[in-house]
């Protein structure tokens, strides 16, 4: 089966005034099946906002995207025109913004700003656009659809606007939508609610779907596949089970290891020291040598100061990036 | 033993007056009491919205009570006067959630950390420095960053410079307000094992104020569960996590994400 | 609706009565008054004066003259000119219209000219045309509005394009009415000119940095992400968004082309309320001073009152607050 | 140019620009209120190195200025006679920064008189009543801002600190006053004020209107910065630290509106010297003959000055460079919040 996207080796940096260029993506590359659900990982700082937006050419004026190829049913989507851009834009691909309260138009009612959407790529008449939009709502709110419609931003709850905010993504059918942390600014009992309509939408919808999120325990039961970045890399790649269940990569594993077990704490776990990673993240602006990983690693070897490390292979199709696994 | 805080029956009514001049009240706090023993830990758990913060604030001395009553070692501090209060605050010290705006940004780290030793006036330069460099330290913050804008500094080591300077006045009580939430998992372990530490060698009392209830079960001895300015749940963490009477800590419980644990592979790969 | 509407008028009201509390409260502690001129004169009598005085209510405390006010402005004469002999409200109605006809036309083309001008530029900024605009405006801006009068008045005077003052020709009243509106015309052209440089430059950068504001906005980039076209992603986006700063700005332009106006008209000899107030001042005409005020605070007032209705217009947020009072 | 650098620059030209007027009197040949009754409305004289015979001359010099033949108000180079300038001389008396007695000049000649920028209708070097002009001018406007700022800054500190009926009232009264014209109201409270008074007086009430109007808006913005400041989290840490309300509105809340202060200095100083130039202008402001650049410009009123003697028209254009200066330092001062709020979105929208 041919891939829907397919990303190869993605290469972005930023500018700024005090530093020339600061590498944010090196050598991203995966690809995505049709209704397949990716679950991107990563923590602040490891380019997992940037990989969204680089995908439909939205980086800010300072950032640049320095090589590598997002093929997108069989186009190149960093070469196409901006008005082959646009149409797909919305259309085929949509984006799910973080904060449901800035992404917003503050003053047009949202119904008619995810009409826009649909206007934007069909050139239907009024009568089916309003049909359609009344349908999306429909879809989304189980009741006063109609009186939400014809709502405007800030007479909705942070839960309201981000179905909103899903809404315009799935208006006109997309074959993929990416969604960039889209229960960030949500408190725990609307999160769910909110990852509950993802898991619906995948069930009726069908569409191939890049979740991003910083929070690994929010990916069980939604993602397929996992895609863990650290510094700009890929570090592991591969299914949501595995992946999520017997991590491979030291970082993965230290990561996970690094959450209190909940409901399975225990009298004796309890205010027990955790188990974390030494340091910080953030990058270092100078390029390295070696594994990116390195510096924090609790198994490091020689080898990993020198060189990068390959992607090792380990089953059908889970990938790590580590010595540690090479034969 | 004696609690070192007691609160009983605390209420805060606002008056959200808009320009139509009708006053309506909102009562964010609701006959909340409770109890904390020193060395303690209490988690107060509740969504966004449920008064939580409101709690804190009003512990913490930063705005006074409505009604009700709570006493810090015995004092009651919701009698007091401005002038007594001024010299309790410091031992009641607040984490803010939001780390950023809680540091003056312009301010350099050291200047931020040592703040609290300038205002008691009772130490010279020398010693004051002294004191909050070994805190700093203490708190993983090298102290070659101590000259740099706290602009510069990542959401977790700012929330561990908000740590530092909290204990350069050797509180009694922490209050961390949603001190963790905005921070990745491994910052947020990191910080929680600081934590951990600082009790354990200190005795301090924490009141741990957030929505997550799995950090709330591992650092917590109790959890107290607010909903709509109430408590409505109280008991030992281990117990609230498991066998929750309220629906409001089921609905909490149920919205916590969980990752598929199957037993840790001990050795290294 | 309504009630919204309703509120706004009453605040504009209660300014304008505070402002005229403040005007007469202002001009009358004025040492010396109109009759002070007077008594130097030999040959009217104190007693004269002292009736005089007493006619016109200038011996009573201030309370009951600020009544007495009140009083004439229900009736329609707002005061009485003692150098006029004659109530203030005629002699001001004539002066007001030529002054609102000035200022209202200014407004006009000054926004006719910003509002583009400025979105144009914040849609290229940093680009080399949104430099120019911002040099010349810098340019305009650092040339004090009284430079840019006489410059427009020599200008008049040397080549003789422009009758250099006054609002009509000696004949006006022997011309046709096309021609007397192209003679008004003319004589407009010059002060309307002189008033919109003025004020150009201040919207143009208002303009600018609250579409610019706008146009780097997460919404707008959200927007773009759903593939809106630029052209709807600038008009029907962008600008509602910036509509409310926008809005805001337009009750302060007219509050600052009032103020051009009054320096204005007295330099290209405008017969508004500029020069009048100004001879007003110089005589101690007192009633005319306060007059005047009002009269301008009165412009300014309704200008902020269609400003507020225009927010209404173009804000949901004031509308359902409104609303759910 | 980095921002601070902008900063630096722009305080150097304006420091520059106000030095020049400051030292009037050294920089400015004549006594600014002396007349020259034989020479009323002469050019200016140019600046030659070069004579007519072609020889170079190492010391600047001017033609003197003789009657066209024929006319009685157009004036020609005399080329017979040269007027050669000679630098720091002792001249009429003057006071530096209006204390020190003072005679030195930059330039000069002894006997006869050089007017490089004209003569009004009373024969006065239009230079020296410029610079002179200069300082009523541009001290008023600095008087006034400062004034303005410092009744703006306690009425919207105290309306924002306490808040509750004072804030109410405080902005009740800051409405009344942003809902005038503001030159409306100049005119409205100068009318009340004394018609001819002496020059000194009349410049001390020319700031106290200018103060007395311009208030409200910097108490307006002072008191949204106070209110939001008041709330932020870091006062309200160093109130849990046991700080007083002294120390948070020294240590905290000052410096938070020391930049908007900084800027609406900058904005309002170029606005108050046009508020000055205007009354004076007007013969509301200070009186001849005392020279300000409103009253110098005064007599161009008359047509026939405007149309005939164009370097009458000079004052109005003086100002310019120093309003360049003010704009540019308002900008400079300007743009560091613009960076931090454009920062501040891209990372909102994209984090």
């Amino acid at each position: 089966m041919a891939s829907v996207l397919e990303i190869q080796n993605l290469q972005v940096s930023y500018f700024s005034r005090e530093v020339r260029s600061r590498p944010v993506l090196s050598g991203v590359s995966f690809d995505l099946m049709p209704g397949e659900i990716l679950g991107v990982l990563g923590e602040s700082g490891s380019g997992k906002s940037t990989l969204a937006a680089s995908v439909l050419r939205l980086l800010p004026p300072n950032g640049q995207v320095g090589g590598g190829a997002v093929l997108f049913e069989g186009k190149n989507l960093l070469q196409v025109s901006s008005e082959e851009l646009r149409q797909i834009r919305g259309n085929r691909i949509a984006l799910i913004f973080q904060e449901p309260s800035l992404a917003l138009h503050p003053t047009i009612r949202v119904g008619e700003q995810v009409r826009r959407v649909l206007a934007a790529h069909q050139s239907s008449g009024k009568n089916d656009l309003d049909h359609r939009t009344r349908e999306v709502f429909n879809r989304l709110f189980a009741q006063e659809a109609d009186r939400i419609l014809r709502s405007y931003p800030h007479q909705l709850s942070g839960g309201q606007r981000q179905r909103v905010l899903i809404a315009q993504a799935i208006a006109c059918n997309p074959a993929l939508v990416i969604a960039d942390e889209p229960t960030a600014a949500l408190d725990p009992v609307t999160q769910m609610e909110i990852l509950r309509v993802f898991r619906d939408l995948r069930e009726h919808l069908g569409l191939a779907m890049i979740f991003i999120t910083h929070n690994p325990a929010l990916l069980a039961g939604i993602a397929d596949r996992i895609l863990i970045l650290y510094a700009g890399q890929v570090v592991e790649w591969g299914p949501a089970e595995t992946a999520l269940r017997s991590p491979k990569h030291p970082y993965t594993k230290a990561l996970f290891e690094s959450i209190p077990a909940g409901t399975g704490e225990t009298e004796k776990s309890r205010k027990t020291s955790l188990p974390v990673i030494p340091g910080n993240s953030s990058p270092s602006s100078l390029p390295r040598k070696g594994c990116s990983f390195e510096p924090r690693c609790p198994v490091r070897m020689d080898v990993c100061r020198e060189f990068e490390p390959p992607l090792v292979k380990l089953g059908q199709s889970h990938i790590v990036s580590c010595f540690k696994y090479k034969e | 033993m004696e609690p070192i805080l007691k609160v009983e029956n605390l209420t805060k009514r606002y008056a959200k007056r808009n320009s139509a001049r009708t006053p309506q009240e909102f009562l964010a706090l609701d006959s909340v009491s409770f109890a904390v023993s020193a060395g303690a830990t209490l988690a107060i758990v509740g969504e966004s919205g449920s008064g939580k913060s409101t709690l804190a604030s009003c512990i913490a001395c930063l705005e006074p009570p409505t009604a009700g009553n709570f006493w810090f070692e015995g004092r009651n501090l919701a009698q007091s006067a401005e002038s007594e209060l001024r010299k309790i605050r410091p031992q009641i010290q607040l984490i803010f959630p939001d780390s950023a705006s809680a540091l003056s940004p312009r301010w350099s780290i050291l200047d931020i950390a040592v703040e609290p030793l300038v205002l008691q006036g009772k130490l010279g330069r020398k010693e004051r420095n002294a004191r909050t460099f070994f805190l700093l330290e203490r708190v993983g913050l090298a102290a070659d960053m101590a000259e740099r804008p706290a602009a510069e500094l990542s959401g977790g080591q700012r929330q561990r410079l908000a740590i530092a300077r909290a204990l350069t006045l050797d509180p009694k009580i922490l209050i961390l307000d949603e001190a963790l939430s905005a921070l990745d998992c491994s910052v947020q372990a990191q910080i929680a094992n600081v934590l951990l530490e600082l009790q354990a060698s200190r005795g301090m009392t924490f009141l741990f104020i957030t929505h997550d209830l799995t950090m709330a079960a591992h650092l917590a001895d109790e959890i107290a569960v607010m909903s709509r300015g109430r408590i409505v749940e109280q008991g030992p963490s281990t117990k609230i996590v498991r066998n929750p009477d309220h629906d409001a800590t089921r609905q909490l419980l149920a919205a916590v994400p969980r990752l598929p644990r199957s037993p840790w592979p001990a050795a290294q790969p | 609706m309504m009630r919204y509407l309703l509120r706004r008028l009453a605040h504009a009201f209660f300014l304008i009565i505070g402002v005229s509390v403040l005007t007469f409260l202002f001009t009358t502690l004025a040492p010396g008054n109109y009759f002070d001129e007077m008594r130097l004169n030999p040959q009217i009598a104190p007693e004269t004066l002292a009736a005089l005085r007493a006619q016109y209510q200038l011996d009573q405390p201030l309370a009951i003259r600020y009544a007495s006010w009140v009083n004439s402005v229900l009736h329609g004469e707002i005061g009485f000119s003692f150098a006029y002999n004659s109530p203030v409200a005629p002699l001001l109605l004539v002066r007001a219209k030529n002054t609102l006809l000035l200022t209202l036309t200014a407004t006009v083309v000054a926004w006719a000219i910003a509002l583009p001008l400025g979105v144009w530029s914040a849609e290229r900024l940093g680009r080399l045309p949104d430099r120019v605009i911002s040099w010349s405006t810098a340019v305009l801006l650092v040339i004090p509005d009284l430079a840019l009068a006489l410059g427009l008045l020599v200008l008049a005077l040397r080549t003789g394009w422009f009758p250099a003052g006054g609002m009509a020709s000696v004949d006006f009243k022997s011309l046709s009415s096309l021609n007397r509106i192209r003679d008004l015309a003319r004589h407009m052209t010059l002060p309307v000119v002189a008033l919109v440089l003025s004020t150009l430059p201040i919207l143009v950068r208002h303009v600018r940095a609250a579409v610019a504001d706008v146009l780097h906005a997460p919404f707008l980039l959200a927007a773009e992400g759903h593939g809106i076209p630029p052209r709807t992603l600038l008009y029907r986006y962008a600008l509602p968004a910036a509509a409310n700063p926008l809005v805001s700005l337009f009750g302060f332009s007219i509050g600052a082309l009032l103020s051009g106006s009054l320096l204005i008209e007295v330099v290209m000899s405008w017969p508004g309320l500029g020069p009048f107030l100004l001879e007003a001042i110089l005589a101690r005409d007192i009633y005319v001073v306060i007059g005047g005020v009002l009269f301008s605070t009165i412009f300014l007032a309704a200008g902020n009152f269609l400003a507020d209705v225009l927010l209404y217009w173009v804000d949901p947020r004031i509308r359902t607050e409104s609303a759910s009072r | 140019m980095t921002r601070r650098r902008k900063i630096v620059f722009w305080l150097f030209v304006l420091g520059g620009l106000h030095g020049i007027v400051l030292c009037a009197g050294f920089f400015a040949p004549y006594d600014p209120v002396e007349q020259d009754r034989i020479n009323p409305y002469l050019p200016p004289m140019h600046l030659h190195i070069v004579d007519a015979e072609k020889h170079l001359h190492l010391r600047p010099f001017v033609y003197a200025s003789r009657l066209r033949p024929g006319t009685f108000d157009q004036y020609v180079e005399d080329i017979r006679q040269t007027r050669p300038l000679k630098f720091f001389v002792a001249g009429a008396p003057y006071r530096l920064f209006g204390f020190l007695p003072a005679r030195l000049h930059l330039f000069g000649d002894g006997k006869e008189r050089i007017y490089l920028l004209g003569t009004d209708a009373f024969g006065r070097d239009q230079l020296s009543r410029l610079l002179f002009g200069g300082q009523i001018s541009l001290f008023s406007g600095l008087l006034g801002a400062g004034f303005t700022l410092s009744i703006g800054w306690c009425i919207g500190a105290a309306a924002g600190y306490y808040g509750g009926w004072r804030d109410d009232m405080l902005m009740r009264l800051v409405e009344l006053f942003l809902a005038l014209p503001w030159l409306y109201l100049l005119f409205a409270v100068r009318a009340f004020l004394p018609l001819t008074v002496n020059p000194l007086k009349a410049f001390f009430l020319i700031i106290a209107v200018i103060a007395a109007v311009g208030w409200a808006r910097p108490a307006r913005l002072v008191r949204g910065i106070v209110l939001s400041a008041k709330e932020r989290d870091f006062v309200r840490a160093a109130r849990g630290f046991g700080a007083s309300s002294f120390y948070i509105l020294r240590r905290h809340i000052l410096p938070e509106t020391s930049s908007v202060l900084l800027t609406q200095a900058a904005i309002l100083i170029p606005q108050y010297v046009l508020a000055e130039m205007t009354l004076s202008f007007l013969g509301l402001g200070v009186p001849e003959p005392v020279p300000s650049w409103g009253n110098l410009l005064s007599n161009l009123q008359q047509y026939s000055v405007l149309v005939s003697y164009w370097w009458m028209y000079l004052p109005a254009l003086v100002m310019a460079p120093f309003f360049l200066g003010y704009l540019g330092l308002a900008s400079a001062l300007q743009e560091s919040s613009d960076a931090y709020k454009i920062e501040k979105r891209s990372l909102g929208s994209l984090a």
